[in-house]
């Protein structure tokens, strides 16, 4: 079991590509998305209802080296001020197949 | 006024199903229905409509006649948003002004097509070209909000400029399936549009029905957001749609338009967009604040049309062109 | 005993895809039915009986004869729960004993739509009333569960007493749009349900089996859980249909029931909910184990009377009433 | 080569949405179909054309006639495996090999329905015995492929051997679900088919529209994945449906088939499966890698089939059976 | 990024509202609410399949901060006691846009 | 609040339930399923649209007692061999109603 970071991010559902491939940029080993969630934050609630599914959350969670945590934060953050949306960040083992 | 319209409008299946949705939520009953069946109603509802409207165009074929109501749309659809972002811009900021003029200039495909079934129910014809012209009409409300928002200052949201934008306009989930499928319904012609008829056309209103009681819950849900939006805003998605049907009922007189086609072109100019445009805006202007300009369109201006507006501007209408 | 109508509705498509759906999860087949899907067919299921009984009471006209069904269907939906929770409780504790009789004195409403359908197939007519007093048999049961159960002192799962309680009874998400499809049914008439009825008519019957099949794999999958409900539960999910239909054959008799409405009247009395009744006691009485009431109804009585009551109870009303 | 025929096919709704849906994938359009709406059309599908099948079966009656082309079938679901994995071995490894020989050798339901959709089109009749034998296909092509995955000394994902391989052969959802409606469609007859026939067969047409506008979307976004299975397995996936085609004409030309029944057992031997095969495998050969055999039926010959295979096999029945 | 205490709620659908309102009351920052999970636990098997959906299970995320968890656990807890349902809490560092 | 491992397990849909059998034989509290979601991993991409669902990802949520941790990885390791997927431990406090 190795350790690493886990991020859980919270992102606008048409922002969610954006985000995975920053991801793969920065070299985390997968991720994994699901789709559809409802939320509440400083830009209101969200009911999961709509139409289009435009504003749905998606919900990332990803992992890295704890080593390459900062650089990876310095670029995630810079997209959640455009679009919104949160990560949170914690200590994990990480069991691969 | 014709009462008697305005009373039996509230009493057709899809007003009806409608006001049971908002009541639903208002009374707190649990009812819910899965986004999954949402999406999926409104995705056959665009197809639905595109198909008709195609095969509508291929029969009547496309004459120079039909272009009068395309180009009065764009028209439209390109000016509305211009008058309503310097009205709003002041008050609420360039960003949502924007984006608010980009909604109102768009369309509802829901209330054209509620109006399309209004029609049908009354006997009275329209033509296929509306649904060519409610196609015409979403892309360039979005570019010309778009536009505004960027002269005023307002940062692109996604870094790749005029591309993402163009994209955005035209390949937009909601408007690419109601073109394509208009484009599908033109090319296959009659014998296309019979081998579909039993799944698109003959169950159409119910399945309305059913995406109406749907549309109740979800515009009853943001009721509550009306609240920050101030009484100004509130007022402006009841007052836009009266003055944009007023123009439009001229318009479509000077262009000699027949009173179906008048009603649905009046439909198209005084409903507000809350599919197409909020997803276009949500990546191009993404400092506007859906809470504002999609609970305006969504509970406000929509069962406002739906349940008053569309027999409202056919009673007159009906008064103007002298039919009864 | 008429073997031929036991027979002969194991053959029919609804029944077959029950059977099929329960032969999936009990050979392990990996057929899986998305809950959206299940979501969706249950609402058009509800959307379209009730337009279509309000459709036909519009018909009717609503006359005192239509009173005597409903009246009964109230009292069987009120009684039934005392004397069941009176059985019980002993046995299985105030809160379980309350929601298994609300359970068992409310309906099932796809119990009833298959033993409309086996109606039509064999050309035994129906009248509207009888989706109206479908409509009026949820909620009473649950009131009376509930009181039952606060009496006994099951304290109030919500804190918040009466008002939360009746809305649960009333405003209910199944029940509510039941009893809103039906009155949008009365009200919009002959032409409103022209206008649905290629909706939620032609293709229901096809409907229904989709929809039976996907009650197959979900029954199924409770049969494991009917293990921990004991010999006594299990067998009291059998025996209650057949004592709440004997007294209902009865009492349709007593009233002058035609042989449909009679079936009809059966058949309701002798479902049990599982729609309407878990997620009101879910929310009223959560003390009560889920994975008893459930089970019960979902596992045992609904396969039971899809299979065997529907024409069980068909061929003794037969018997009686002297028609073959 | 009948030219007419082919450019013909590519202008039907169910071609054009096809297209319409890939264009919008490659357009990076957000069009978006949610999975439960797209599982929800793919059970559709199958449970309607089982019926239908059936129910065409029981019209005709079971007959040794109608014997000739299922044992074909079987034959032929069992042996171009064989052939496949021994063309396929050395190159890919022996898992990768079996996975695409059970997928090629097994049949796409889609496509089966999209050839029986462009024959009604054109008039042309074909009996339900093709779809007793589509549904026959299936199982023979899972078993042989992993009975050579396990001699070429690939293990057992599940380590519950024989029991475990023929369940997903079998008992595979899709699988179970068109055998099921098929024999269901059989016992219940003429009158149960009258029963389902306007959900089933009426709105049959557009619904697969919509689904093979989501097809459409599905199948580009695997062509990425094409790149990394090379030009070979790319390849492989245009010309196997050609050979397979051409011996299919062959054998069916032998047998004395009609040619409507021809390009249906035509079809079904050139294509490749997408959705029963690749759930049996992932759980029968977990070794094989689902992005080689998944995007190359998916992204390739399925296309290739819809959009020319289907009207260019039919051009050279045309030709060989000399009926135009 | 600011260390706060991330709350994982499971809670049968038809509480997720009084979750969610206790959550607001207690001042958090954001939740995220997951629909349609199935799951096991003391009160038995949720197959997620269910008619009406009463029976699935939400799954709610949230953050508070450190100080301030347990009053909020203290409120919680008796939600949960009420209506079933578990919660899972741990460290981490969240990242607002 | 019991001090608990949080095991977040990521595997192929077809292959949850020996997931969650694995767990319940190694007397875990519960566990939680989500369903349908998209991923990218070592063996490629998840799009999270397929037909039959089979390929998606299910994610399961569940605790052990710290001690137990061992004996339930060991178990698991070998299943996520065989049929691909990852799993995170991390730290956690499991409050149960
Ligand atoms: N503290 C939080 N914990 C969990 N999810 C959050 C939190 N804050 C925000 N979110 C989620 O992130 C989405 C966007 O947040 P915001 O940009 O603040 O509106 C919300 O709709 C929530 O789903
Ligand atoms: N240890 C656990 N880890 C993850 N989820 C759990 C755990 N225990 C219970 N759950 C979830 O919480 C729901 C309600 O639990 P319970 O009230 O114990 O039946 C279950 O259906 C599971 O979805
Ligand atoms: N580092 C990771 N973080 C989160 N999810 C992951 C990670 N790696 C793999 N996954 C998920 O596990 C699935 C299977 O991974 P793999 O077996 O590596 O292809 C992927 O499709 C992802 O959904
Ligand atoms: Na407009
Ligand atoms: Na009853
Ligand atoms: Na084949």
């Amino acid at each position: 079991m190795k350790p690493v970071k886990r991020l859980e991010i919270v992102i606008d559902a048409p922002y969610s590509e954006r985000i995975t491939g920053l991801l793969e940029e920065h070299d985390v080993e997968g991720w994994t998305l699901m789709r559809g969630a409802a939320g509440h934050g400083e830009r209101g609630d969200r009911f999961g209802d709509e139409i289009t599914g435009v504003s749905n959350n998606h919900v990332i969670i990803s992992t890295c080296a704890p080593e390459r945590l900062d650089d990876l934060l310095a670029d995630l953050r810079r997209l959640l001020e455009q679009y919104g949306g949160v990560c949170l960040v914690s200590d994990a083992g990480f069991l691969r197949h | 006024m014709d009462w008697a319209l305005i009373l039996g409008n509230l009493l057709t299946p899809p007003v009806l199903f409608f006001v049971l949705g908002m009541a639903a939520t208002l009374l707190r009953s649990d009812l819910e229905i899965p986004q999954a069946v949402t999406r999926g109603l409104s995705l056959y509802l665009l197809f639905a409509i595109g198909m008709h409207g195609g095969a509508e165009l291929a029969r009547a074929g496309l004459s120079l006649d039909a272009l009068t109501p395309l180009a009065a749309g764009i028209c439209a659809s390109a000016l509305f948003p211009v008058a309503t972002f310097f009205v709003l811009r002041k008050r609420v900021g360039a960003a949502d002004a924007a984006a608010i003029a980009a909604t109102y200039g768009s369309i509802s495909a829901v209330t054209f097509i509620t109006a399309s079934s209004f029609l049908d129910d009354r006997g009275v014809s329209w033509s296929g070209t509306m649904v060519a012209a409610m196609a015409l009409m979403e892309s360039p409300a979005i570019l010309v909000g778009v536009v505004l928002a960027r002269r005023a200052g307002v940062s692109s949201g996604n870094g790749n400029g005029h591309g993402s934008l163009l994209r955005e306009a035209f390949l937009n989930g909601p408007v690419f399936l109601l073109v394509g499928s208009l484009l599908i319904g033109l090319v296959s012609g009659e014998k296309g549009w019979e081998s579909v008829r039993p799944f698109v056309y003959d169950p159409f209103k119910g399945v309305l029905c059913l995406f109406l009681l749907d549309m109740g819950l979800i515009a009853a849900r943001r009721l509550a957001a009306l609240r920050s939006s101030g009484a100004f805003l509130v007022g402006y998605a009841v007052v836009a749609p009266l003055v944009h049907a007023a123009i439009a009922i001229m318009a479509a007189r000077l262009l000699g338009l027949e009173a179906g086609d008048a009603l649905l072109f009046t439909v198209l100019c005084a409903s507000a967009s809350y599919i197409a445009v909020p997803a276009a805006i949500r990546l191009t202007v993404p400092q506007a604040n859906p809470s504002l300009f999609l609970p305006m369109s969504l509970a406000m201006t929509f069962p406002f049309n739906v349940a008053l507006g569309i027999p409202l501007y056919m009673s007159v209408i009906e008064g103007v062109w002298g039919t009864v």
